[in-house]
């Protein structure tokens, strides 16, 4: 779908979620972040039982509600309104973030303007332009487990967005475990380790990759 | 009847307000907004507040409407998005605004209502948050001194109270509604109803009427929805 | 009732505890210790509401229960078991300290070994004898907004408990804002202030109160 | 059925007990006591252990049995009174105690299972609790630092749990166990029933499932009471 200066294919923006939901594991509990990040929900294996957890008091979120059945009092961290489950439970918000901040959750995927090859991330501030606020993003990528970003291989200028030093300020400094873009998957082991190049979309190459990227990793 | 219990907002607020004091809200966006009593603070005409809560209302609801009155000197919040007024006196220098990560947010008003002063947090190390904070190793790994929250005034909008000022809240409507409570020197609660005591299950109280000084009944209300998503039976 | 070498008179532990009764508010939310303490709730004035905290996690204590009917889900700091109110509510430990610390309790009313003359307290342990712990008394004297010791004027031995500086370990340092004893009163606007002794027991004097007492008050 | 439900506290403890490890636990005197779980960690016969926890148990009740079979080398008690085998080894150097405020052992607790490594709080300064620990002025208070708990185990009693690990307890049996179960790297919840996922009420879950990792129902109980205070219906 993307075209990136040459390069017919890559993955699209479901093809990246589904790719991210192949890390989910049998009663995991996520956080997934606005825009592709939700959509991996869609992906959860058969069979699998993963809860999700909204930062805003709630584990366990349902679907979107039925028209005419939206509450005004149960909305995700994206302020849509959502449904609830039959093991859904509502808490605080000190209570959430004690939660996240504390490893209780497993796995979040969020997106990103830039991240890192030390596995820093920026997605919340871009100077020089309006600051919304970080929200709950500097608590996830401290606090989670597991970080997985998804976003675009490249900005839309064509600008690489792994990169070797993050260029905006930070939303977290070595806490990214995988990247994945619509192009490839980068992973490392733990958070001493460079980044690994472990798939690629179908018709890209380790060339593509390379020339696309100034993050130092291993191929 | 309630000692508690007052007859309206302004009632309730009557001998609170004070030019420049330091306002904790509850609500996350419009969900479980004391609307009732900003709307009695807006009234009021006090001014050069700062507020400490989460978001900073949208353009003509919650702090928003605060905002336009040029009552508000100052926010505490973790996302301030989608408020044209805020963008407009933020970049005119008018408005002052200190960005604290969520979870920062959340649990510095639970420690200031909690008598803890200052704790320590991995979150924001190594970013723009961190700067001027104390850094501290703890086991191998940095973490930074964030403080404690104590407002002279909370306000809160919870689902039901009984006649003591025991709440409860109803599903994500609770968010920093009870964090904000606690840290208050004065916590003044807006509910949909007020219920006998004993209607309530003891074992399930969300704010022990410890914390709550005043209440009003602020229904009916007409709970506001930022973004109404849902799905159609067909595709059910 | 209680004969210090030549003083007929003095309160009876229950006079004790409805002085210190006479310190509640209507509204008050209070943490009465072990002891004497407990007695005064059976002292608040007709008409006034006065909730009763429990450490390990209720507000609103009612009364012991009655025969047949002791759970033993339902206890008080003391391990006793007691009966909830209408108006209860039940929380964990964390909270409820939390409530504590947070200064949301209006008066705790507790017993004491030493008090010193400006304001420290003394009653968990005995260098030499074993040493049961503090329990929640460090929290509660910390806390709570207003301290009041109710305590015998005399040791066993005659030996004074207010002297001028403890010398059992500290429970809290500048922390009392009232003493009540057998035989008097002692009070304090303000932990910067010194004690002034404000009332004596009927047949009492300021020179038996003298002849007593080691800390300096004002009378 | 449950994925988190485990036939006994034997298996339900496999492979989570080590020599040496440190143990949560909730209770408060015998109430709310996990007894199956710790019944079955003093059958493991693992030594060596380290109780986080309020109480030593009684004689023959509670951590108060693991003393008998000398399987405890410490404990971070605040109280820990009405034990004669404790006091044995205690006075006799066998047993390590680390005394602390109740209040802080909660909220060192909580910290551990909230990711906070540190706060400071006002309770025990200019005490013998102060011995060692680093002391900080704010606005004008000292405080001491006191650090957060992270158990390797946590064991927990409670009331009813559904099938997805959402807990609650009864009345003043919760006290230390919610605390106790989010400061443990595995939590192991006894509870008195299993219900269906839908029976609990969403909003008075006071231990969410994140928390739960393995469960056992442990009933029948003879729940024991340490003393048994009452008035008569002649006096009422």
């Amino acid at each position: 779908m993307t075209t990136h200066d040459g390069i017919a294919k890559g993955w699209t923006r479901d093809q990246m979620a589904a790719r991210a939901a192949q890390e989910l594991q049998d009663g995991f509990y996520v956080n997934l972040g606005i825009g592709i990040p939700t959509l991996v929900a869609n992906h959860v294996p058969e069979g699998m039982t993963v809860t999700l957890q909204s930062e805003n008091g709630m584990l366990g979120i349902g679907p979107f509600p039925f028209e005419g059945e939206e509450d005004a009092d149960l909305i995700n961290a994206g302020k849509q309104t959502i449904s609830e489950l039959p093991h859904s439970a509502y808490f605080d918000s000190a209570q959430s973030f004690a939660m996240i901040r504390g490893g209780h959750i497993d796995l979040t995927v969020l997106g990103a303007m830039e991240i890192s090859e030390t596995g820093d991330i920026a997605n919340w501030m871009i100077p020089g332009k309006m600051i919304k606020g970080m929200g709950g993003a500097m608590d996830l990528v401290a606090g989670v487990k597991k970080i997985i970003v998804v976003m675009e291989h490249c900005a839309k200028d064509g600008s690489p967005k792994f990169i070797p030093a993050c260029t905006l300020p930070l939303t977290g400094k070595n806490v990214v475990d995988m990247v994945i873009t619509d192009l490839a998957v980068f992973a490392r082991p733990d958070h001493n380790s460079p980044f690994r190049l472990i798939e690629m979309a179908p018709g890209v190459t380790a060339e593509d990759i390379a020339a696309r990227t100034t993050a130092h990793y291993i191929s | 009847m309630s000692k508690k219990l007052y007859p309206n907002a302004t009632a309730a607020l009557d001998g609170l307000l004070k030019n420049d004091i330091l306002i904790a809200s509850g609500g996350f966006g419009l969900c479980g907004l004391p609307e009732r009593l900003l709307d009695a603070v807006r009234e009021s005409g006090v001014t050069g507040l700062t507020f400490v809560s989460n978001n900073a209302g949208i353009d003509n609801e919650g702090i928003g409407k605060l905002l336009r009155t040029k009552q508000v000197r100052k926010m505490i919040s973790s996302y301030v998005g989608e408020n044209k007024e805020f963008e407009r006196q933020y970049l005119a220098g008018e408005l002052e605004v200190e960005f604290c990560p969520q979870g920062t947010l959340a649990e510095r008003m639970r420690a200031g209502g909690a008598g803890i002063p200052g704790f320590y947090t991995k979150t924001g190390v190594g970013t723009l948050v961190a700067e001027g904070k104390e850094v501290k190793n703890f086991d191998d790994q940095d973490y930074i001194l964030e403080r404690g929250i104590v407002a002279d005034l909370a306000l809160v909008k919870a689902w039901k109270a009984d006649e003591t000022g025991n709440v409860v809240f109803r599903k994500t409507a609770r968010n920093f509604n009870v964090p904000a409570a606690t840290c208050g020197k004065v916590c003044v609660v807006e509910v949909e109803e007020i219920v006998p005591a004993g209607s309530l299950d003891p074992d399930s109280i969300h704010l022990p009427g410890v914390y709550v000084q005043r209440m009003i009944v602020g229904a009916p209300y007409d709970k506001k929805i930022e973004f109404r998503t849902t799905r159609s039976r067909e595709a059910a």
